[in-house]
């Protein structure tokens, strides 16, 4: 019985070396986690989630101290590929967060506007132009439509705009048939 | 301070192992005998079924021998052979044979045989057919299992030890044959065995009793 | 994608017979309603509207102005990039209007159009195209002459020829074909146009092996069309010219295929992504080649094609004709109007044509046919069952992709499945969903799955764009933080060497500024690019600069 | 954060080990035969679950992440070693009924994953209501895919109840259908999976109703509010 | 002008889920005839009780689900799993046989998974593999076939042995039953008989069975007319039927005394039926050109292995429920060579 005891004690003193050995030799610094969720957020810099921008919000989804439905820029896609992700059960979007709406971007009306750089400095990736007392005007292209720029505006010049919609950017729709669509779940 | 770190967990899985190791020792020790006594008193509950407690005396459950056997087409492998003596004279004898003719896999049965020949009782203690059809073989599932009670080498004659479909007495059932056939056959082959060696067996000296 | 250089040798060794590729459908042709007669001219409308884009690319750019006289041949808009052609102006008359009009595009949205209101006089230009002695001339000659009159494959996709006809550094065109298989039901634009203009074709594809250095093309054309085989082969005969061949194909839809024609004459495959190029061959529609030959012996840039007015819904359906720009209506109208059958309107084949909610919508270069059918010929879809994954689809497939599986990925919306899947191997041509016995629109999921899939590669891009300037913004402002404790601890401590923050912050304004600058000009430089669909090609380099951009700064903080 | 009310109504429901979790099908799927097969398993996988969340909870802080798992793996083995033992000592015939599923339970994920998720992380007291509240709802499951299988399989329940309460529970074999033909496939093992498959679609009607019962009463009660 | 817009093909289709089941369902003819006159009315009991609970269970659970009834009911593919699971079924079978089996076929194996289309498993062989699981007493009771002895019974007494389980007077069960050909086989076999022993016995016909050769040849004929109609695809048949021979001719030329020959094999139980109707299910088979030879080739070797070794008289059923599961990975493994691409499966990016 003692041999028994003291066998499987020597055993376990030899896996507990290796598994200390290992902690030590596989160490694993920085967290991938946190760029393979970053790479999947709308990289909007909106906010909205409550967090300092996307990197910070995936930040605290791989901490475990986010929920993954906070991002409205990002809507049932993102949710979706988070949930993929990190293997959880999609849920619906925090309503207390924001509406996943159309994408707009910032419009400066170039008359009003008196150049106080206070929308430069609120935008989180310079896609506003303009120096002091200039007249500023928005990148079309690089505009994330985060809407950050709206509130420090003291003239309240700039507004959001639907992205226009072209030829070139139209997508053939879902097909409609007496089907009912089936939600994403494979085989 | 690395190798330190290493150690203390090498230390702490090691009082882990050895506590619990410890625990379960102890634990054994203390059921272990129950546990034994559990066994025997399973086996013997089954045995009893077929010879009743009030015709033996001894330990039914030590006096056992093993036997190897070839010749018996019925029969595979080697028989338990459980002893009933009362007063020290052979009373009855209960055979572990296993037959392989089954549907599906080996039929391990008890034959219980009196010193006269005559069968004393038969039950199946593991076998793996059809559900539905051939397991109507167990005692809890139908009755067909009692029909060898009282049944001898001459009653019926020899070639008679059968089933229906093949010209002898036993009723096979309705949708197995298979089954049912083994299960004659096996008696029979038990009852041969038994037949020639009924002293001879009783004369040789026990098993040592198995370690458990 | 496969290495060019493994078959120079086999470019010889053509089969003796044509091969048949994998899949495809015999359908009705439905061809000879359309060619009782020979190509009528259509006659001018009074207005026309010539869209900004009418091939594969970016868009051309209008050089003239609302109210502009134009003349006929002459360029109304400009190519701003290598994969654009230009637009000329159909006819004689002035220039009313620059703006949206509806186009035809399965989307049923509008785009730019230049409208022309014509004079009747159909006075023209001289386009300066004309070439004395084409065969004798330099291929980027040739070229830049297919360019300027606006040439692009005519067999539907629109894409610029004179892009088709430069191999390209490194590559040897061993064969140039030239698709007159013409595989869809009711098109006949390209059997009339052999028919009729027999020396056009012979002389464009001449021109066009000229210029590729290709040392033999031959005309596949699908074994339906004795009449136009015998044109051409007798056009041939006259020609004495044995480096050009007729070579029938079965009948056998989608014969006219890019990469089915060339398997069937050649018995090579075009490797998936990959272009006939990468197997020494390129490939050109016939009326492109006959296109080709108006321009540079003729001196007329590509205002006009023959299109078939056909289905059961025309009353004289035939081949015509039509100047670029004219209202499907005007042309319907020429062939006798519609029948009272007529239920449906397409600009192409029933197989992979567009249907057009309306018959105000113009011609345009890549319009080979328009087809009013009746509810017999183009019933309204029946409601989808569910897929019982016969593989009746798979069967017919000339890609021999499996549709089921890329219908089940599409329908859940896995792209990333649907590409396991070699989604972007499949060419639309329908033949899956025209088997499907639960009547499921394949192509339709089909194609959203790719549309989707594009759009998600843009939205990619931009938000990496977004995520590198805002990882950039963040920088700087802290280094600017920095800088601003360095030099406010140093004026602490040295207060004699101020001047020194100074020139500091002087420098960090004189960077940021220089950062706008080069912030407004990327912006510029963009801004001549946008518009385009955003290939991962052309979006590449903008990707590239922005890191390159950062750390410029950083060289110069 | 976990209130003892949700951990109960976690193990109970929400999380259930056996509906929602599907951990520990292997023993769920083999043994829920008969009322008393799925009530001495479920019995002896909570009496696991119970003592294992207690003592990894109580050593939690010693524990090196390092060597957690070999850790809870030992713990788990020393329990279920004693049960087996205690359970072939007192209730044999059980024992040789459940015969080789006790030492599965080692195996069993939800206990070490309890172990993992929740008893490396909470307090004794909360641990022990969670090994409990675990314990009690993967027994629920146990006994209702038992009972459900030998009332389709047999025509009657709690059979065999001796084998857990002594000869006298004999008669408490209940005959629902005198004269039932049997439907076998309940009994063998496909009629497992088909039963908790059903098993576990009630439990998602159940859930879906009671979502849309709330959704309307906070409906309501939004529009009392107003009003 | 306007006019109707959708997406591109605008021709009208050329095949129809209805017409292809009714074609399926003709081409049972031929064995379901051969069915009849070799054991009676109770093969049509079994096909009308089969179809009306699985039609009936298919509509009901359609309401349930709150789908249209009418138009899925119309698409015939409940009725076809009721003909299929009613032509597998003993001839004398009581009613709630072929009732229960097909109610469980639409319910469980079809509406479950999510109705047509959708089902994982053969629906018909799951009803037969439940009933045989369920009732295997029932669903080993083969009434003779006409000519080996016994009359079969007049329509009046087979329904009221059907309907009321009422035997006619003067007879046992015993008398009415006996084992297929299949099940004699083992049986024989396992009495230490040599296959040209059995052969004998007036049971097995001229080489397969009495009745049976006949059954399965009219299925064969079936089944080789739904190919050249092009509703099957040859690979699953010929897959079943090669992997079938190979198997059993392997260990007939081994060991002819103790193993069928192929013929017995290919010509007894259901064999063809399973061949050409069964295995052939689209939904629950593998889909691409290689896999349904390998899927068919997988029944094949299946049938035999349990016909031989395992617990059941026919593993028709059986063996293609396993191969059902195997379904997905084959047709994984062997996707055909896209166009264009080097290898199957290769993704052009290289």
């Amino acid at each position: 019985m003692l041999t028994a005891m003291l066998a499987i004690g020597i055993l376990a003193a030899l896996f507990g070396l290796l598994l200390g050995y290992a902690a030590i030799r596989f160490k694993v610094e920085g967290d991938p986690i946190v760029d393979q969720i970053d790479a999947l957020l709308p990289q909007t810099q909106c906010g909205q989630c409550g967090f300092a921008g996307c990197r910070p919000y995936a930040r605290a989804i791989a901490a475990g101290e986010a929920d993954i439905n906070q991002c409205p820029p990002g809507g049932e896609t993102t949710i979706h590929a988070l949930a993929d992700l990190l293997g959880l059960d999609p849920k619906p979007l925090d309503a207390e967060r924001g509406e996943h709406a159309e994408k707009t971007v910032a419009v400066i009306d170039e008359q009003v506007c008196i150049g106080c750089t206070l929308c430069i400095q609120a935008c989180p990736v310079d896609a506003i132009l303009g120096a002091a007392k200039q007249m500023h005007t928005v990148i079309e292209s690089e505009c994330t439509g985060c809407e950050l720029c709206i509130a420090p505006c003291p003239v309240d010049c700039i507004s959001m705009v639907p992205v226009k919609k072209d030829i070139r950017d139209w997508k053939w729709p879902y097909p409609q048939s007496a089907q009912r669509p089936v939600a994403a779940s494979g085989e | 301070m690395r190798y330190r770190s290493i150690l203390i967990s090498a230390l702490f899985l090691f009082l882990f192992a050895v506590a619990g190791s410890g625990l379960v020792a102890f634990t054994y020790d203390l059921t272990a005998d129950r546990i034994a006594e559990n066994q025997r008193r399973a086996l013997l509950r089954s045995l009893n079924e077929l010879v009743p407690e009030e015709r033996y005396d001894n330990d039914i459950f030590t006096d056992t021998l093993t036997m190897p056997v070839s010749g018996f087409p019925g029969i595979t492998g080697p028989v338990t052979v459980y002893r009933a003596r009362k007063d020290g004279w052979p009373v009855a004898a209960v055979l572990a044979v296993t037959t392989a003719d089954g549907y599906s896999g080996n039929i391990r049965l008890l034959v219980a045989i009196n010193m006269d020949g005559t069968v004393a009782g038969v039950r199946v203690v593991d076998h793996r057919e059809t559900p539905g059809l051939g397991d109507a073989i167990e005692h809890g599932k139908s009755d067909w299992i009692l029909g060898f009670n009282g049944r001898s080498l001459g009653d019926p004659a020899l070639e008679q030890w059968d089933v229906k479909r093949d010209g002898g007495v036993f009723d096979q059932f309705t949708g197995a044959t298979i089954t049912p056939r083994a299960v004659v056959k096996a008696v029979r082959d038990a009852l041969l065995y038994f037949g020639p060696r009924r002293h001879s067996l009783f004369e040789k000296h026990p098993d040592p009793p198995a370690a458990s | 994608m496969m290495p060019p250089d493994d078959n120079a040798p086999a470019m010889t060794m053509l089969p003796d017979k044509p091969l048949r590729f994998p899949g495809g459908l015999q359908l009705a042709s439905n061809k000879a309603q359309s060619l009782g007669g020979p190509i009528r001219s259509a006659r001018l409308p009074r207005r026309l509207y010539v869209p900004l884009s009418q091939h594969i690319g970016e868009p051309a750019e209008a050089t003239v102005k609302i109210g502009d006289r134009v003349l006929k041949g002459q360029q109304i808009a400009r190519s701003l990039s290598y994969i654009s052609a230009p637009v000329h102006a159909p006819t004689s008359g002035i220039v009313s209007d620059i703006g949206k009009y509806p186009v035809p595009h399965p989307s049923g949205l509008s785009a730019e159009c230049l409208v022309i209101d014509c004079d009747g006089e159909d006075r023209a230009v001289d386009s300066g195209l004309k070439m004395r002695a084409a065969l004798d001339a330099d291929p980027a000659e040739i070229r830049q002459k297919v360019r300027d009159a606006g040439i692009v494959g005519l067999g539907g996709a629109g894409f610029p020829t004179s892009v088709k006809l430069n191999p390209g550094p490194g590559h040897q065109v061993e064969l140039l074909i030239i698709n007159a298989a013409e595989c869809e039901p009711y098109i006949s634009c390209d059997e009339a146009l052999m028919c009729d203009r027999p020396q056009d074709v012979i002389d464009g594809i001449r021109i066009m092996q000229h210029a590729l250095g290709a040392r033999q093309a031959l005309i596949g054309i699908e074994d339906n069309m004795p009449r136009a085989i015998e044109c051409l082969t007798t056009a041939l005969r006259n020609a004495q010219d044995t480096a050009l061949r007729v070579v029938p194909v079965p009948t056998l839809y989608p014969a006219g295929g890019e990469k089915q024609l060339i398997y069937a004459l050649t018995g090579r495959e075009v490797p998936s992504q990959g272009l006939p190029i990468d197997i020494g061959m390129v490939c050109h529609n016939v009326g492109t080649a006959a296109a080709v030959a108006r321009a540079l012996i003729h001196g007329e840039p590509l205002i006009s094609r023959v299109v078939t007015v056909t289905g059961a819904g025309i009353a004289q359906p035939g081949n015509l004709e039509v100047r670029i720009g004219t209202p499907i209506a005007d042309i319907v109208e020429q062939c006798g109007g519609y029948t009272a059958d007529v239920a449906r309107l397409l600009m192409g084949g029933p197989m992979m044509g567009i249907a057009l909610h309306t018959d105000q919508l113009p011609v345009i270069k890549t319009t080979n046919c328009i087809l009013a059918a009746s509810r017999d010929e183009t019933p309204d879809p029946r409601p989808a069952l569910p897929c019982i994954r016969c593989g009746k689809c798979a069967d017919v497939c000339p890609a021999s992709l499996l549709p089921q599986q890329l219908y089940w990925y599409a329908r859940a919306r896995d792209f990333d499945k649907v590409q396991d899947y070699n989604l972007f191997d499949c060419i639309e041509c329908g033949c899956c969903a025209h088997v499907c016995p639960s009547h499921i629109p394949l192509v339709q999921y089909y194609r959203f799955a790719k549309t989707e899939i594009w759009d998600l590669e843009r939205e990619r891009q931009k938000s990496d764009l977004a995520r590198q300037r805002h990882e950039f913004r963040i920088e700087r402002l802290e280094r600017e933080k920095r800088e601003l404790e360095a030099r406010r601890a140093h004026a602490r401590k040295t207060p004699d060497q101020a001047g020194a923050g100074d020139a500091d912050a002087k420098k960090a304004e004189i960077a940021a500024a220089l950062q706008r600058v080069k912030a407004r000009k990327a912006q510029q430089e963009r801004e001549s690019g946008t518009g385009e669909s955003l290939g991962a090609e052309q979006q590449r380099p903008l990707t590239e600069r922005e890191p390159r951009r950062a750390t410029q700064q950083d060289d110069e903080a | 954060m976990t209130s003892y009310r949700n951990i109960v109504r976690d193990g109970f429901w929400t999380n259930n080990v056996g509906l929602v979790q599907l951990l520990g099908l292997c023993p769920l799927l083999a043994v829920t035969g008969t009322f008393i097969n799925g009530l001495g398993l479920g019995v002896a996988t909570l009496l696991t679950l119970v003592a294992s969340n207690v003592i990894v909870s109580l050593i939690r802080s010693l524990v090196r992440p390092e060597v957690r798992i070999p850790v809870f793996v030992l713990v788990i083995a020393s329990i279920v070693t004693l049960i087996e033992l205690t359970m072939s000592a007192w209730f044999y015939e059980l024992y040789k009924v459940l015969g080789i599923f006790i030492p599965l339970i080692v195996t069993n994920c939800s206990i070490i994953g309890r172990a993992e998720a929740f008893a490396s992380k909470n307090s004794v007291g909360k641990s022990f209501v969670d090994g409990l509240s675990m314990g009690l709802g993967f027994m629920l499951v146990l006994v209702a895919l038992g009972s459900l299988r030998e009332i389709t399989g047999t025509g009657a329940l709690f059979s065999q109840a001796h084998l857990m309460f002594g000869d006298a529970a004999r008669s408490l074999k209940l005959v629902l259908f005198d004269d039932y033909g049997g439907f076998l496939l309940a009994v063998l093992p496909p009629g497992a999976f088909i039963g908790l498959g059903l098993l576990i679609a009630l439990k998602n009607v159940i859930d879906r109703r009671m979502q849309r019962r709330a959704v309307r009463h906070t409906a309501v009660a939004g529009r009392v509010a107003e009003a | 002008m306007q006019f109707p817009t959708q997406s591109s093909p605008y021709l009208p289709p050329v095949n129809d889920v209805t017409r292809l089941m009714v074609t399926v369902m003709l081409a049972m003819i031929p064995g379901v005839l051969c069915l009849f006159w070799f054991f009676g009315w109770g093969v049509l009991f079994n096909l009308l009780v089969a179809s009306f609970a699985a039609v009936g269970t298919e509509a009901l659970i359609l309401r349930l689900r709150r789908r249209p009834v009418r138009p899925t009911l119309g698409d015939g593919t409940a009725l076809l799993t009721g003909l299929l699971l009613g032509a597998a079924l003993p001839p004398l079978a009581p009613w709630w046989i072929p009732a229960i089996g097909a109610s469980f076929a639409i319910a469980v194996a079809k509406q479950l998974y999510g109705g047509m289309g959708s089902n994982p498993f053969n629906p018909a062989m799951v009803g037969y593999v439940v009933l045989i699981i369920s009732f295997p007493l029932q669903m080993t009771l083969w009434s003779p076939p006409h000519g080996a002895g016994h009359d079969l019974l007049p329509l009046l007494d087979a329904a009221r042995l059907v309907f009321l389980e009422a035997l006619p007077p003067g007879t046992r069960l015993d008398a009415l039953t006996m084992a297929t050909p299949l099940d004699a086989a083992r049986n024989d076999i396992a009495r230490n008989l040599t296959w040209s022993e059995i052969l004998q016995r007036p049971l097995f016909g001229s080489f397969a069975g009495r009745g049976w050769e006949w059954i399965n040849f009219g299925f064969l004929i079936g089944g080789l007319w739904l190919w050249q109609r092009r509703v099957i695809h040859w690979q699953i048949p010929a897959g079943m039927l090669g992997g079938l021979f190979l198997i059993s001719a392997l260990f007939y030329i081994a060991d002819a005394d103790s193993f069928g020959s192929p013929v017995f094999h290919f010509f007894s139980g259901a064999t063809m039926l399973g061949a050409f109707f069964i295995a052939t299910d689209p939904v629950s088979a593998a889909t691409t050109p290689r896999g349904r030879l390998y899927y068919g080739a997988g029944i094949g070797v299946l049938v035999y292995v349990i016909r031989t070794w395992g617990g059941y008289p026919d593993g028709v059923a059986f063996a293609v429920l396993l191969m059902n599961m195997a379904a997905p990975t084959i047709d994984y493994y062997t996707q055909p060579r896209v166009f264009g691409h080097r290898d199957a499966g290769d993704d052009g990016n290289d």
